[in-house]
């Protein structure tokens, strides 16, 4: 027997939560890229618990989609990171504030 | 049920005049031309309407499913009371297209759309008898109206416009959920939206308060009475000429249309209720609005000061809800329609002789222009409600009929008379008599044959209001014997 | 208390403080290493809770493609560190986000253990790889169709903004924006 | 009998309707031509029906104007002896008034307008006259009110002069609202606005809307008829051409206040209080005015207080229940006071417009005798010397309100006798100063402008009459037929009879009372007397300011009415309306306006910024749900 | 069990649009990367041909390969979703050409874009949710940043990136935990027996979690700070796309999970009712004093969005029709507003600055026009459709009960009427500022004279629609 499903949750909940603290603290492009890939990895960590308990495999199913997902969209946003890098010559998140108000 | 859409050809003829004259664009002439056709024959049509509308035998009514899922039908019809509005529009829709033609010289084609378009509203709002195609005209009148005084107004006509329109609107959104109310108020299976249905079973009395309140901030908005009203002289002065004939001589009609068709008779038991606060602010207008007239040295501010007054009165006549008040009521609106459509018409005469719009720039006009002179006195007579014009007529059986249940609000409504003679003399004073002022251009011209021809009948068919209104007192008999009974807490 | 569950608290421990660590970092290679390893700790998780294929992706993809992405732009833009982690003002810029983050924590935390649902300790399962393949491609066929277009979109995405990426080289610094 | 009716009434109306639309085309002799003959055909109309229907009284319907809903209000005719003489006499002044215009408008050129006023004035005043339904009448009511305006106001290019008519008009107005209250009464408590249908239920009143009604159309023949407290208007209304002061300002629209309450007094008799405030109000104006005529310098003023105060008497008559002799003083009134005020036009034009008496002296006597003479009978009359028709008139008025007994009706008769005094002294201290011994004070030039001779000639009628109207209805002690109170006797109201005081001794006390009054004008003003002492008393003494100011009537009324009235109409549009309300609409739109100026400084730009919204938001809706749940 | 839906009918449009996409590709590579104006015509005929699939394709009330609703509710979206498609193609390729960066991915990037929100409408099971969503937002990444010389277009992208892959990350582990809670992958499904197994509270958090997702997607109150940095960055046509596609797509979602007669909703009741709040009061207070136009619209966008979510509230007892016929009214209006836009723009700079717009209802009539009328229908004045749209949606809201709802809503609205009518005063009540540009691009004039056609026909004759939604509202859950 292993743990209850709660302890899964609340360990993919604190993951989940640092992944956001660091999207939301850093101002590097980079970090808040990885920030978002710890929130992805916090999921599915969430879904292969809950697999687990309702004896079901959508769950680790949606977890090959996450990660699926989580590729394509790290490409664009890499692809993009280095657009604006190119452009503005800094990764910092707050250089581009010119549409205001 | 004649087999000819009369009723729908007089909503939407001035709308196909209007698409006309933005075609026609092109050429001012015939620009003209095709405005002044269309509202010849809408008042020609009005005009053989009135005699089916007024014998009891035929029934002028016209309707067709619109949208069946919401029970929302497509119903016209026309009764005594609308056949005269409708008349009255198309009558003042004429002198204000022949109002137009000297003064408006830029884009012509999209002026006359516009002019004839807030003519389709005003016809579709009298003559509608679903709710929510009343509210689909009531809405529809504010954007044309907009556009007239915001592109062809004077020198502050954006702000006057854009107040002009979110007065209205603010009204005219609360009334929407008043609407939708009074549809939800009715029991689930047999919700419609018309009017027959709605008066017969109005809704519970707590719930009629909130309904009236909002129909009736909606209908003040647009009467206007006293509080809601400082949006009328901002648009009015802005307004051009033909602008402000259309706003005092069809919108404000709209507003008190509504109160006497839709708000009393849909909500009796609030209505009763509301009888007080409306002859409070009735009095408040007529006094507050004398007041401010009196001081105004705008002469266009001035008479719309007195419109607000005389509209005034109107509340008071439906507030009293009784035989001789409310008919007193319906004739004061079709007559303060043709006063103050006249002085509009001769102020922006006078203001485009003299280059502006301000008492002190005018004086001496008798001197210098006796004709127009004369139609001045003439209209300010009418607007004083000497008798024997057609103010009187209706402003005697308004307050005969409110002393019959309410004395103290008659004579002070009666006392009120002295203080609209002072600002009507003001404003002839101020204009007909004394030597001319210094910034009077020379050339100053009597009337010509165009504006001949536009004041000449306004003062016959005061006369005539003046000294043989009963056809159309008859007219109002029906409509009014029909709207009595429905509050029988005011009518004994 | 048993084995498993030590097991699982353990990994559990290392992949807190191996996330922690890589996401306070000021450079950014140490930061990419440091979640490599959180990456396997979740990895061995997944093979613990019964799902080998996901635990076996978790490597190839996340650790390995993902991560070693980020490696590559990370030298391609030979950025050294972070430079946005200076001590002065790093108070005000951690504080909200952390202490939100707290709050949401601890109303989370009474929401997932109030109910009494999750209380009871999950059985030992193992859904082998050949078992998740046919009930992927049994039941969500359609869902693998959609991700190759997703795919094949940020392929197509990637491909547009990196190639143009040189003509647009010229008019670099021209969108310079506001301060540094 | 119907066509003599609408006759009498279309043909004032269409030469107005005529002279209006084409008046400036056609010549001057034909516009002239055709107002005199309107109005001359009007009073052989007038006279036919009036010998056609004598005695009897008459319901004739002529236009049914409106009705709604149980008010009606119709355009009949209530024609009877009363009606029938008011209306020959109306025409027979106008008449005259019109040719003696063609004389004195000679030399200005809006002549149509003149002529156009005039005649429709004659048109409401005979409405006044043959009105049965009180809205008809009302008709008439305020358009002899607008009339006099626009005639007052004739002269615009004097802005004093329009002014003048404006004054009229509200004042007036002011008074129309009692009757627009008193229909609405009528109304509501009879349910019909028609005088005969009035009459016949009047029974059906109680004694409290009686005197309601009473004190309402006291209050209305007030504002018309220029009686205390709205008398203000009239003497500035001088400022209009003479002949029309003759027709609006002495014989007939000052009198409708006074046969309107003939007209209806079967309800004031209903409440002897109403009665009583009817003679008060004559009585204490009668004083009041014949005390500020002595003090005006302009004769047209002295003239004009004259008229206030005669019919102030009226007003007595009626009061003490004598219908017969108020009609009777009326009638006279109406022939001496415009033969006075036509008089005094001719004086003014001979001598260059010349209103101060105190500059005329014996000039226009020397060089027109008919003028004078004319104007002397005039005087008499004014002045009830024996045996001109004043006296008859006068005296009969006094006589009723002696013989109604009651404390208060002799204080009236003991004031009503004192203002005689007062009218016999100002009447002939006009003579004197007017027409005798040289001017106080140097006139502006000494030439006399030649008159037309038919502009004086045309005014003999109505010198006869002045002399010999008191045949109209001699008392018996003067072996008189009493041939008016016998034509009025089918008139409702008008079958008092009055025994109790002997009607010789009073008859004896007026003649008294003249002589008095003459003896002073004689002793202060007389030729006789040294032209130092004869000149106008000093006019800064308080009693002569007092005197000429009408006791400051005018002053208090602007004072205390007029000037807080415009200061409130100022107040109600710089800080009501404009300050308070329509501010209140703009603050809603400005405090919009900054809270989204606010708003938007949240929009920062910066995606850091944006993220924490993702926690904020999702911790927010925890805590809810939470707070909630929990 | 449901239904399910038997042969391959119902693939069908999602078929043709990505064989589109591909075949833009292969004709791109054909072409070897010349510019050629090939790419537009193919695009519009698969974004057309997708729709008149749905069209045409008879609605079996079944799930098609246990994911995706084949009814008619997915139907009407499909429909609607490629009408916005074909508008937003026309729009973007004359604006394209002329600026000089049409390319194919351009193309491309849209017809996969459609994909998504077609998967996402019809999406029964959250992995087709999840999958449609990111296919969306993937491709519009991309298109936001395609116009190079645009300066703010890179900036609008890379913050549109951030903010959406955060919340794409906050609505998968939302969906991870409903999940965990019912052991349920179907929308409806999970959220409705949420509290049969014990664990509401995870299901309430994951639900949050979903909320702010999807709620940052069609930037409801607290999270709409994005919405205007990206509509005033992005290419006028591609804000017309990203508007109307994008916010009618998510709220289709949004409204299958309403409909699911969930406790969740009943216990959100407070928290859903505040948001609605405040996105009907947090739009007019950003748009009122707002110089620029883009910006105002965007904010306006939001305000919409509030008074859908304000109908959504009553969705589960008036029924969905009120926010279907809105949603379709709100996609015309906004494609018709930034259309126009587009149209008005000069070459170098989109017109943005309310000085702009100075005079031009008089030199740019239909343009100006179109944009006029379609202010006119944001305001919801009749006889336009936006009057119609917002009587059913306060109608749903009154006869549901949240009356104190619909009065903030009508204030809202009043405010709104404000800032739409200053645009129409500075367009026709004042002298232009400058010459405008000659602009013939008979692509977007199309759009707009349909936008205008579909403003008024809805105003007027909202019948047939009206019926059509009556048919779809019994949809398979």
């Amino acid at each position: 027997m292993i743990v209850p499903l709660e302890h899964i949750l609340l360990l993919a909940f604190i993951l989940f939560l640092m992944g956001a603290v660091c999207a939301l603290a850093r101002r590097n492009l980079v970090m808040i890229l990885l920030g978002l890939e710890v929130m992805l990895n916090a999921a599915g960590i969430a879904f292969v618990g809950a697999s687990l308990r309702w004896m079901e495999m959508d769950g680790q199913a949606f977890v090959l989609f996450i990660m699926g997902v989580a590729a394509a969209e790290i490409a664009v946003g890499l692809a993009l990171l280095v657009y604006c890098w190119r452009r503005s010559g800094s990764l910092d998140v707050n250089v581009f504030s010119r549409l205001k108000g | 049920m004649n087999a000819f859409p009369l009723l729908s050809t007089l909503i939407f003829l001035p709308l196909l005049g209007a698409l006309a004259t933005v075609l026609l664009s092109r050429s001012p002439a015939l620009c003209r031309a095709a405005a002044l056709g269309t509202a010849l024959a809408e008042l020609l049509l009005a005009a053989c309407a009135i005699p089916l509308a007024a014998d009891p035998g035929t029934i002028l009514a016209e309707n067709a499913a619109w949208i069946p899922s919401f029970g929302i039908r497509y119903a016209l019809a026309m009764d005594g009371l609308s056949g005269l509005l409708v008349l009255m529009t198309a009558f003042l829709g004429v002198l204000a297209v022949l109002t137009s033609f000297k003064e408006i010289t830029k884009r012509p084609g999209a002026y006359y759309a516009f002019l004839l378009a807030v003519e389709t509203s005003a016809c579709g709002v009298f003559l509608a008898k679903d709710l929510f195609l009343f509210y689909l005209f009531w809405e529809v009148q504010l954007v044309p109206m907009f556009f007239l005084i915001g592109v062809w107004g004077h020198e502050d006509r954006r702000k006057a416009a854009l107040k002009f329109f979110l007065f209205s609107i603010a009204g005219g959104m609360l009334m929407l959920l008043a609407v939708i109310g009074a549809w939800l108020a009715q029991p689930e299976g047999a919700r419609t939206f018309s009017l027959a249905a709605l008066m017969a079973a109005p809704a519970a009395p707590h719930v009629q308060n909130w309904l009236f309140a909002a129909f009736f901030l909606a209908f003040a908005v647009k009467m206007p009475i006293v509080p809601v009203h400082t949006w009328l002289p901002d648009a009015h002065t802005q307004a051009p000429t033909a602008g402000s004939v259309i706003l005092a001589g069809v919108l404000l009609k709209t507003g008190a249309y509504g109160l006497i068709r839709l708000a009393f008779p849909l909500f009796p038991d609030a209505a009763a209720l509301s009888v007080p606060l409306l002859f409070v602010l009735g009095l408040a207008g007529l006094y507050h609005a004398s007041l401010c007239a009196l001081a105004q040295t705008d002469a266009k501010r001035l008479v719309a000061y007195s419109s607000v007054a005389h509209m005034a009165l109107i509340v008071i006549g439906v507030a009293a809800w009784n035989a001789v008040s409310l008919s007193g009521a319906m004739l004061q609106m079709i007559n303060h329609a043709l006063t103050t459509g006249g002085l509009f018409i001769m102020i922006g005469m006078l203001s485009r002789r003299s280059g502006s719009r301000e008492l002190a720039s005018f004086g001496g006009v008798w001197k210098r222009s006796p004709v127009l002179g004369a139609f001045f006195l003439f209209f300010c007579m009418a607007s004083a409600g000497l008798p024997g014009l057609n103010n009187f007529v209706s402003e005697l059986l308004t307050l005969v009929g409110t002393w019959t249940g309410h004395p103290g609000v008659a004579a002070a409504a009666f006392a009120g008379a002295v203080l609209t003679l002072t600002y009507v003399l003001k404003l002839a004073q101020g204009t007909l008599f004394g030597t001319p002022a210094a910034t009077q251009p020379e050339q100053w011209p009597d009337a010509e044959p165009l504006e001949l021809c536009v004041l000449s009948p306004l003062a016959a068919s005061i006369l005539y209001l003046g000294f043989a209104p009963q056809a159309v007192l008859d007219m109002l008999r029906g409509p009014v014997s029909d709207f009595l009974p429905r509050i029988p807490q005011l009518f004994q | 208390m048993t084995l498993y569950g030590a097991i699982f608290y353990l990994l559990a421990a290392i992949i807190l403080a191996a996330t922690a660590l890589a996401l306070t970092r000021r450079a950014l290679m140490h930061a990419v290493v440091y979640l490599v390893n959180a990456f396997f700790a979740t990895a061995m998780l997944f093979y613990l809770l019964g799902a080998p294929l996901p635990a076996a992706f978790e490597v190839i993809i996340y650790a390995g493609a993902i991560m070693v992405l980020f490696l590559f732009i990370i030298m391609l833009m030979g950025v050294k560190d972070g430079r946005d982690m200076d001590a002065k003002k790093a108070l005000a810029v951690w504080l909200p986000p952390v202490f939100l983050g707290a709050a949401t924590l601890a109303a989370g935390w009474v929401l997932i253990t109030a109910p009494a649902g999750a209380k009871e300790a999950l059985p030992m399962a193992r859904a082998t790889p050949a078992e998740l393949g046919r009930f992927v491609f049994d039941r969500y066929w359609l869902g693998v169709e959609a991700v190759s277009f997703l795919l094949f979109a940020g392929l197509a995405g990637a491909l547009f903004l990196g190639k143009s990426g040189d003509e647009a080289g010229k008019t670099a610094k021209d969108g310079q924006g506001g301060a540094a | 009998m119907q066509a003599n009716l609408s006759l009498l009434l279309a043909l004032p109306l269409f030469g107005a309707l005529v002279l209006a639309l084409l008046g400036r085309r056609l010549s001057r002799p034909m516009v002239e031509r055709l107002a005199c003959a309107a109005i001359i055909a009007a009073f052989i109309a007038a006279l036919t029906a009036l010998a056609g229907a004598w005695g009897e009284t008459r319901l004739v319907p002529l236009f049914p104007w409106f009705s709604a809903g149980g008010f009606s209000a119709s355009m009949d005719v209530l024609y009877d002896p009363l009606s029938g003489i008011m209306a020959v006499m109306v025409t027979f002044v106008s008449a005259i008034i019109h040719i003696h215009s063609v004389g004195y408008m000679r030399g200005d050129e809006s002549y149509a307008r003149y002529f156009c006023y005039l005649n429709l004035f004659v048109f409401f005043m005979l409405v006044i006259t043959l009105a049965d339904n009180l809205a008809f009448l009302f008709l008439g009511w305020e358009g002899v009110g607008f009339c006099s305006y626009a005639l007052i106001g004739f002269w615009f290019a004097d802005a004093e002069r329009t002014l003048a008519g404006r004054k009229a008009f509200v004042m007036t107005r002011i008074g129309d609202v009692g009757f627009l209250i008193a229909m609405a009464l009528f109304f509501a408590t009879l349910g019909t606005l028609s005088l005969s249908g009035i009459i016949a239920s009047v029974s059906a009143l109680s004694v409290g809307t009686a005197t309601a009604l009473g004190l309402l159309l006291l209050w209305a023949a007030v504002g018309k008829s220029a009686q205390l407290p709205l008398l203000v208007w009239l003497p500035d209304a001088m400022a209009g051409p003479t002949p029309v002061s003759a027709l609006i300002h002495a014989a007939t629209m000052v009198t409708a206040g006074v046969y309107l309450l003939m007209r209806l007094f079967p309800v004031l008799a209903l409440s002897q209080a109403a009665l009583a405030a009817v003679g008060a109000v004559g009585a204490v104006t009668a004083l009041f005015a014949s005390f500020s005529a002595l003090g005006q310098r302009d004769i047209k003023r002295i003239l004009a207080w004259s008229t206030i105060s005669q019919v102030g008497y009226m007003f007595l008559g009626i009061a003490a229940g004598d219908l017969c002799g108020g009609m009777f003083h009326l009638l006279a009134h109406a022939f001496f006071k415009s033969l006075l005020f036509m008089g005094a036009g001719c004086v003014i034009q001979a001598l260059h417009e010349e209103h101060d008496i105190f500059r005329m002296g014996s000039r226009v006597r020397t060089a027109m005798p008919p003028v004078f003479l004319l104007f002397f009978l005039g005087a008499l009359a004014l002045a009830a010397v024996p045996p001109a028709s004043g006296y008859f008139s006068k005296g009969r008025i006094l006589y009723a309100t002696l013989s109604h007994g009651g404390g208060l009706f002799t204080l009236y008769w003991a004031m009503g006798s004192l203002a005689a005094i007062l009218t016999a002294l100002y009447t002939f201290r006009l003579v004197f100063v007017a027409f005798f011994g040289d001017p106080a004070f140097p006139p502006k030039t000494w030439d006399i402008e030649p008159l037309p001779r038919f502009m004086i000639h045309v005014l003999w009628p109505l010198g006869a009459l002045a002399l010999l109207a008191g045949g109209l209805n001699l008392p018996g002690n003067f072996s008189g037929a009493e041939w008016l109170s016998h034509a009025l006797r089918t008139v409702p109201g008008a079958d008092a009879e009055f025994h109790g005081v002997s009607e010789l001794a009073v008859s004896l006390a007026d003649a008294g009372f003249c002589a008095v009054g003459l003896f002073l004008a004689w002793m202060l003003y007389g030729p006789r007397t040294a032209p130092g002492r004869r000149g106008p008393a000093d006019p800064e003494r308080f009693a002569h300011r007092m005197l000429r100011s009408g006791f400051g009537l005018d002053a208090l009324y602007r004072k205390t009415v007029l000037t807080p009235f415009l200061a409130l109409s100022g107040f109600m549009r710089r800080v009501v309306d404009e300050g308070a309300v329509d501010a209140a609409f703009m603050s809603q739109g400005v405090l919009w306006a900054r809270t989204s100026m606010a708003a938007r400084r949240l929009a920062t730009g910066r995606t850091s910024t944006y993220l924490l919204t993702f926690l904020l938001g999702l911790a927010a809706i925890c805590a809810v749900l939470l707070a909630k749940g929990a | 069990m449901t239904a399910v839906a038997e042969g391959w009918t119902p693939i069908l449009p999602y078929a043709i649009l990505a064989g589109g996409a591909l075949a833009v590709f292969l004709a791109a590579s054909l072409t070897k990367g010349r510019p050629s104006r090939v790419f537009a015509p193919i695009s519009l005929l698969c974004a057309l041909g997708a729709g008149l699939a749905a069209l045409c394709a008879a609605p079996q009330a079944g799930i098609f390969a246990g994911t995706l609703d084949a009814g008619p509710f997915a139907r009407f979206y499909q429909i609607l979703t490629c009408g916005l498609t074909a508008g937003a193609i026309l729009l973007l390729g004359g604006y394209s050409r002329r600026r000089g960066f049409e390319r194919d991915e351009l193309y491309a990037l849209t017809l996969l874009a459609a994909l998504g929100m077609c998967l996402l409408t019809a999406a029964v099971d959250w992995v087709i949710l999840f999958l449609g969503l990111e296919m969306l937002s993937i491709s519009l990444y991309v298109i936001i940043a395609a116009h190079k010389d645009a300066p703010q277009a890179a900036e609008a992208a890379l913050k549109y990136f951030v903010l959406g892959a955060v919340a794409s990350s906050f609505l998968l582990f939302g969906i991870a935990l409903v999940y965990a809670a019912t052991g349920e992958t179907g929308v409806a499904e999970s959220l409705r027996d949420a509290a049969q197994h014990g664990m509401e509270g995870i299901a309430l958090l994951g639900f949050s979690c979903i909320l702010v997702g999807l709620g940052f997607k069609i930037s409801l109150a607290p999270f709409h700070l994005w919405t205007p940095d990206v509509y005033q960055g992005a290419p006028a046509p591609v804000t017309a796309f990203l508007s109307t596609g994008s916010k009618v797509a998510v709220f289709a979602a949004l409204l299958r999970m309403a409909l699911s007669e969930s406790p969740l909703f009943a216990r959100m009741d407070p928290v859903l009712w505040t948001l609605a709040a405040l996105t009907m009061t947090a739009a007019p207070l950003g748009a009122m004093t707002q110089p620029s136009v883009k910006r105002m619209l965007a904010y306006s966008s939001a305000g919409h969005m509030g008074y859908l979510f304000m109908a959504l509230l009553a969705a589960p007892i008036a029924g969905p029709g009120p926010i279907m016929f809105y949603s379709a009214v709100y996609g015309i209006m906004d494609m018709g507003a930034f259309g126009a836009l587009s149209t008005l723009s000069p070459l170098d700079r989109d017109a943005d600055d309310i000085m702009d717009f100075r005079g031009m209802g008089f030199d740019r009539p239909y343009a100006a026009g179109a944009l006029a009328l379609c202010l006119l229908t944001l305001a919801g004045l009749p006889p336009t459709a936006g009057f119609t749209g917002k009587f059913f949606l306060f109608e749903s809201a009154l006869s549901a009960g949240y009356v104190w709802l619909a009065v903030i809503g009508v204030i809202s609205a009043i405010i709104s009427v404000y800032y739409y009518l200053r645009v129409l005063a500075a367009m026709y009540m004042r002298a232009p500022e400058w010459a405008p540009a000659r602009e013939s691009a008979p692509g977007s004039y199309a759009v707009l004279a349909l936008a205008c056609a579909g403003a008024l026909a809805l105003g007027l004759l909202p019948a047939p629609v009206l019926s059509v939604m009556a048919a779809s509202a019994p949809f398979t859950p």
